[in-house]
């Protein structure tokens, strides 16, 4: 009991920190960049409850964070328009409002389109390949192909997208200027919220019967279908869910950074997210979120000292952490404690029950 | 309509290329599990073969370095199966991301070198010209480029099925622990594998400078369209890449020619997706009794 | 379990914040422009990622006009300090770096930027922070951003002067070839209204991904529909590609010339000379452009990097800093408004020949040169447009171009 | 490959996990004798090979069937037949009347048949009471797995209790030894609650005393339910055997009791002379 009082004692810690100190320390651009991180954050939630838990190496995760970007400045472009085509329409040539756009026009569609779209993509994908039973390699290879192949179609269709260029410059975020100041500081706290909701979500699911059904499929798929379940089922649920979450960050990090275009959802940047997610430590949704912010703001901070360097250090990082430590910083965590607990066991001349170290590897 | 036909020669040259750089993975990937992402970098060291050669070799550089860059991508992939892959067996997804850490750091190390501009290799100069087919030409790099892919695949064939290692290979290929509990030396016959997967990388990156960019990046542009060869060839299997290159070559040529180069790699994509709703099969058969 | 997860959840993220909370101290209390002894102004170039190769030596020429401008006495008695940031290939970082070098380090200026998505990411941050960005790179045109100075070429100081060579020339029916993005689209745009009312003829219009290798299939179009000319907005490693297979296929300058306009001194060893010797291209500046600024400009530059070639974009960089340094000096002041209104007219003699700054648009007039690649791999001015031309980046004074924009 | 909709898995699923056990006892007791798994005419073709070359074979309600035979008789392609996991090139599988030929494995178990695997498979990251819980709410829909699990509900409870392995309830799956594993296997399967119960070759590798253990398992659960159990373990086989089934080479070779069976010549000639000399 003490254990949960206190995993909860410091969840409000990190949410005192996040909501309450960090806004009063940080100058404004810093917490607009940690509202960035927190945004990837979002999306890397999402890759380790479908990676960590479910074992599905998502590659194209971008595509899903691009979609629910899109869908939200879409619906921007047409407001700041005002019943006008958006600007970049005008230099492309484009002279009726595409029908595609049509719907966008309506927040209320657009907000819903954040997260719908994102899971009808999802749910489709899933159907078409989980109950082929692709999976392991094949499925991240495809998902990989799938970003590579959205990345062409959103540049090819500069018209409808704004092609590389992607969607910018907008002057008002329901009501307010998204670059201003009290705007940002809103928007942090609502992604901060955002996050923390998400997080505390994703956790009931994990500890829940289906996290339990999914933990099963991602270590025995075969071995379900003969306990009365469809795996597909439990994949495709789960895969819209973390294509859900990708939908969310994506339209969340339009107010934050001000720009979504498909530099953000192509393999490096889908890859990117992933590699957080295993050093932070894929077993555990919290390594998955602090792998994102990690990453992010070691890459900012790097690209702003030594930029050839950066790459280096992500490179031989990724190494390391996948040879020395695939469980991530998290897993490298629970080792440091369970080792001391156990020369502490040991000093107490308590015997060392087998399996506990398996029992550590139950994601949480 | 004559240039339609045209295109005819076109996939068999672009489904050439597909092969040749997916060849090496076909192997990795069929035989080991492991997802090389650095496959796209050996391509680069191979390219980065013939341009330092030129120095010494002069316009004839592209041949020569055939075998150097064969040798050199292969000891590359040996040293990264000795000294990080092999602690990975059965954790391929975990390859990828290692690999893909290796990759970066080849980049850069190559922008280190090289410089981050595009180098030039002159192409031998019995490789300029072509043959004229119907109201097209055929280029004799291509030409070449496919010879290059036959040799090959010619090569790996006689290769698995003439030569004790090779068999060996096919063995472990099928079923490792079968393999192993024969007296197969698994552990040697995986980093021959490697090496030989790497070396193939090296000579595509070779016969990739004599139609394509020589840079730091050049391996990025390949990396996923050689995946999709080997997901839709098969596991290991020679046939089915050979297939597939050349099916995926075809569907490209044509694809392009009647849309465009953007939505022809769209199309690939869809078709993949497609061909995998009927055979799944044809890579997931459950041949083991016991459960995954 | 998950009750643990939540502490090393709250114990790790603690970290991040703590050395963000570190990193934002020293930054706010940092000198803002114009106090000090120093003048601060940012240089944003993608150091690392796909452009990098490009943006580096651009970076490189702006670092050295500012210690020129240093050399002679910096700007309002004080030197002038670079604040350099990485925009990563990614434009979303230009944004987010632009910010920063307003925000943080108050910079006076920032110069910057090279495709066009990543101006499009930094304009809106410098409209509302009323901040000031040179862009130094040929673009597409269609805009004119109060907050934006543009000492690249706009469509009509190079793509209508490439055509009108073309013309000269004989060309009556063109093939258009272009990478997948905004400004291929525009400037076929632009060429297709210009075909059509000087009595060319528009074969095709082909489009491939960025990045794209493979141009077996588009070559063989190309040389099916036998064009006079190929027009080519192919962008970075493309290029490559696209002459290597061209010379395959027997294509020579000769008979089928192939204008490029992305294509400088620096893309010409990658692709390799032989492929592309003989063909035009369409810039403002050549390394053997002849003046005592450029004889100045190139010494200067191979002195620093050995081997270098110069080109047009390193030579627009290097014209931003000194427009920019004159104005300071003309307005007496960092002021964004006041250098604005000072920059107006402000007339130098750059490598380039005479360049002007156009108050009105924040273009400058640059002098149209067609070049020839030769042998050695630098470029022979063949074709000028004699004087420099007046900026229209939406081709208002072109009556063809009426339904454009 | 059309089927009726006889006792449609889809309701089947729906139906609460009590009321569905109810139903089965209530089945159980009427029908009797009934024939439970019918076999006809099935044959299975792996790459021109005939791995089951025309079996007829008829389980009852409440039977005990052992399937017995050399290595390559085909036994567990016949339990990867009746559990869709292998497809026949021809004949029929029908089960309480239902075709299962063509359906997909989770469906095969949602009409009532389980099965466990030469090899045990249970899921070593989580507990021995969680593995019980997953083989136990399968009939669940899926939003209703949304919530966590509370307790031990009765079923796992029992399942536990049957197997022996209640003290272990909290240990992960993954610190249990090969016998232990295979009983949790058999009490995941006991857990589902099927009609039908397919073992195959439950006491390979086990220790002498996990042999008889398992032993006295299969005959309590043998008490109330239809169990088909493949084995090579002749010693096993005389203790615990009443009904069965010899295969050779894809067919059906014999069919009868212990006694019957080896008594026959052309059992001991395939099949149990051999085994016999060399367990002497």
């Amino acid at each position: 009991m003490s254990e949960r009082v206190r995993g909860y004692a410091l969840f409000a810690t990190v949410a005192l920190l996040l909501l309450v100190v960090a806004p009063l320390a940080l100058p404004a651009f810093r917490l607009d960049e940690l509202a960035k991180y927190l945004c990837l954050a979002i999306a890397a939630l999402g890759i380790g409850l479908a990676w960590g838990q479910g074992g599905m190496l998502t590659l194209g995760q971008g595509v899903f964070f691009g979609l629910g970007g899109y869908a939200m400045g879409m619906y921007l472009k047409l407001h700041d328009a005002g019943g006008d085509l958006p600007d970049f329409m005008v230099w492309s040539g484009v002279e009726r409002l595409p029908a595609l756009w049509q719907p966008f026009g309506n927040p209320v569609v657009a907000l819903a389109a954040v997260v719908l779209v994102p899971v009808a993509v999802a749910v489709l994908l899933g159907a078409l390949v989980f109950r082929r039973r692709v999976r392991g390699a094949y499925f991240a290879i495809l998902s990989q192909a799938l970003a590579a192949a959205f990345v062409i179609l959103l540049v090819g269709q500069q018209g409808l997208t704004g092609g590389t260029n992607g969607l910018t410059n907008f002057y008002d975020f329901f009501g307010r200027d998204p670059e201003a100041e009290s705007t940002q500081r809103t928007m942090y706290f609502v992604v901060a919220g955002v996050l923390g909701v998400l997080y505390l979500l994703a956790r009931q699911l994990v500890g829940s019967r289906f996290g339990r059904l999914l933990v099963a499929v991602r270590d025995g798929e075969d071995r379900v279908r003969f306990l009365g379940y469809d795996p597909a089922l439990v994949k495709t649920v789960t895969f819209a869910i973390s294509a859900g979450m990708a939908g969310l960050a994506g339209a969340l990090f339009v107010p934050v950074v001000g720009i979504i275009s498909p530099s953000l959802l192509g393999v490096v940047p889908s890859l990117e997210l992933v590699v957080a997610v295993a050093v932070g430590g894929r077993y555990a949704l919290a390594g998955a979120i602090l792998g994102a912010v990690v990453m992010n703001y070691a890459k900012t901070s790097f690209s702003e000292e030594w930029a050839g360097g950066w790459l280096y250090l992500q490179g031989a990082l990724f190494i390391l952490v996948m040879t020395l430590a695939p469980k991530g910083a998290v897993g490298l965590y629970q080792q440091a404690r369970d080792a001391l607990a156990r020369r502490r066991g040991a000093s107490a001349a308590a015997v060392e029950k087998p399996g506990v170290a398996v029992k550590e590897e139950v994601p949480a | 309509m004559e240039s339609l036909l045209n295109q005819l020669p076109i996939g068999l040259s672009i489904g050439a290329v597909l092969l040749l750089i997916a060849l090496g993975l076909t192997f990795t990937f069929g035989q080991m599990g492991v997802i090389n992402m650095a496959h796209g970098e050996f391509i680069m060291a191979g390219a980065y073969t013939a341009y330092m050669l030129q120095d010494w070799a002069g316009a004839q550089a592209a041949a020569v370095a055939l075998p150097v860059a064969f040798a050199l991508a292969g000891t590359m992939g040996w040293v990264l199966e000795r000294t990080a892959i092999r602690h990975f067996y059965g954790r391929p997804l975990d390859t990828l991301l290692l690999t893909w850490g290796v990759s970066l750091v080849l980049q850069q190390a190559a922008r280190d070198l090289f410089g981050a501009p595009n180098v030039q290799v002159v192409a031998p100069s019995w490789l300029n010209g072509g043959v004229t087919i119907g109201g097209g030409t055929l280029p004799y790099n291509r030409l070449f480029i496919m010879a290059l892919a036959i040799a090959c695949v010619a090569g790996i064939w006689a290769y698995q099925n003439r030569s004790a290692q090779g068999r060996r290979m096919r063995a472990v290929m099928q079923n490792r622990e079968l393999a192993a509990c024969s007296g197969v030396a698994t552990a040697r016959v995986d980093q021959l594998t490697f090496f030989i997967g790497s070396g193939l990388a090296g000579v595509a990156g070779v016969a990739l400078t004599l139609i394509g960019p020589v840079g730091p990046s050049i391996g990025t542009y390949y990396i996923v369209d050689a995946f999709l060869v080997v997901v839709a060839g098969g596991l290991g299997q020679l046939r089915g890449a050979v297939i597939a290159a050349l099916a995926l070559g075809m569907l490209n040529s044509f694809a392009e020619f009647w849309t465009n180069a953007s939505l022809a790699k769209v199309i690939v994509f869809a078709a993949i997706i497609v061909f995998l709703q009927f055979r799944p099969q044809g890579m997931f058969v459950l041949r083991s009794r016991a459960l995954t | 379990m998950r009750k643990r997860s939540l502490r090393y959840w709250a114990s790790l993220a603690v970290l991040p914040a703590v050395l963000l909370t570190g990193c934002g101290d020293s930054g706010d209390s940092g000198a803002a422009a114009g106090d000090g002894n120093t003048i601060k102004v940012g240089i944003l170039h993608s150091l690392s990622g796909t452009m990098a190769i490009s943006e580096v030596t651009v970076a490189n020429a702006e670092k050295m006009a500012v210690e020129e401008v240093n050399a002679a006495g910096g700007v309002l008695g004080k030197k002038v300090e670079i604040v350099q940031e990485d925009g990563a290939s990614d434009w979303p970082t230009f944004a987010q770096k632009a910010q920063k070098l307003i925000k943080k380090d108050k910079v006076a200026a920032v110069f910057g930027g090279w495709t066009s998505a990543s101006r499009k990411a930094m304009l809106p941050v410098f409209e509302r922070n009323r901040a000031l960005l040179w862009y130094p790179v040929q673009y597409e045109g269609l805009e004119s951003s109060p907050y934006i100075f543009y000492t690249g070429a706009t469509t009509n100081q190079q793509i209508v002067p490439g055509l009108d060579y073309l013309k000269e020339k004989g060309a009556k029916r063109i093939f258009l070839v272009g990478s997948d993005y905004v400004f291929p689209r525009t400037a076929n745009k632009i060429i297709k209204a210009y075909a059509a009312a000087n009595g060319m003829q528009i074969l095709g219009e082909e489009y491939t991904p960025l990045g794209h290798t493979e141009y077996s299939t588009l070559v063989n179009k190309v040389v099916a529909a036998k064009p006079d000319a190929v027009f080519n907005t192919l962008n970075g490693d493309s290029n490559v590609s696209f002459f290597k297979q061209l010379k395959s296929a027997g294509v020579t300058a000769d008979e089928m010339p192939v204008m490029s306009v992305s294509i400088a001194e620096e893309e010409v060893k990658g692709i390799g000379v032989a492929n592309i010797v003989g063909h035009p291209v369409a810039w403002n500046y050549y390394q053997t452009t002849e003046s005592a600024a450029n004889d100045e400009f190139v010494r200067a530059f191979q002195a620093r990097h050995r081997g270098a070639v110069t080109s047009d974009p390193m030579e627009a960089g290097y014209n931003a800093v000194h427009l920019w340094a004159a104005a300071v000096k003309k307005a007496g002041t960092t002021d964004v408004e006041a250098v604005k209104k000072a920059a107006a007219g402000i007339s130098l003699d750059l490598p380039e020949g005479k360049v002007t700054v156009d108050g009105g648009n924040q273009h400058v007039y640059k002098t149209a040169r067609i070049g020839v690649i030769q042998p050695d791999g630098l470029i022979k001015e063949v074709w000028s447009s004699d004087e420099p031309i007046k900026p229209d980046p939406y081709l208002k004074t072109y009556p063809w171009a009426s339904g454009l924009s | 490959m059309s089927e009726p909709p006889v006792r449609g898995a889809g309701r089947a699923e729906e139906r609460a996990e009590a009321a569905m056990s109810e139903a089965e006892t209530a089945g159980r007791a009427e029908a009797g004798a009934r024939e439970l798994l019918e076999i006809r005419g099935l044959q299975v073709v792996f790459d021109g090979f005939r791995a089951i070359d025309g079996v007829d074979l008829t389980v009852r309600q409440g039977e005990l069937r052992f399937l017995i035979g050399p290595n390559g008789a085909g036994k567990t392609t016949l339990i990867d037949v009746i559990t869709g996991l292998t497809r026949p090139s021809a004949g029929s599988v029908r089960f309480a009347g239902t075709e299962l030929v063509g359906r997909k494995e989770h469906r095969i178990v949602r009409l009532g048949i389980g099965r466990t695997f030469q090899t045990s498979v249970v899921f070593e990251e989580l507990t021995v009471v969680e593995n019980l819980d997953l083989a136990a709410t399968f009939r669940r829909p899926l939003w209703a797995l949304l919530r966590r699990r509370r307790g031990v509900s009765d079923t796992v409870a029992e399942a536990l209790e049957t197997v022996g392995l209640t003290d272990l309830a909290e240990r992960p799956a993954g610190v249990l030894s090969h016998g232990q594993r295979q009983w949790l296997e058999i009490g995941m399967l006991i857990a589902q609650r099927p009609r039908l119960l397919l073992l195959d070759e439950p006491v390979a590798g086990m220790s002498r005393q996990e042999r008889e253990r398992t032993g006295e398992l299969l005959t309590t659960i043998a008490e109330d339910h239809t169990v088909v159990v493949v084995e090579h373990d002749m010693e096993f086989l005389r203790r615990y055997a009443s009904q069965v089934t010899v295969l050779h080479e894809g067919r059906v070779l014999v069919e009868g009791d212990v006694a019957q069976v080896r008594a026959d010549p052309r059992v001991q000639e395939v099949y149990l002379g051999r085994t016999a000399e060399e367990a002497a």
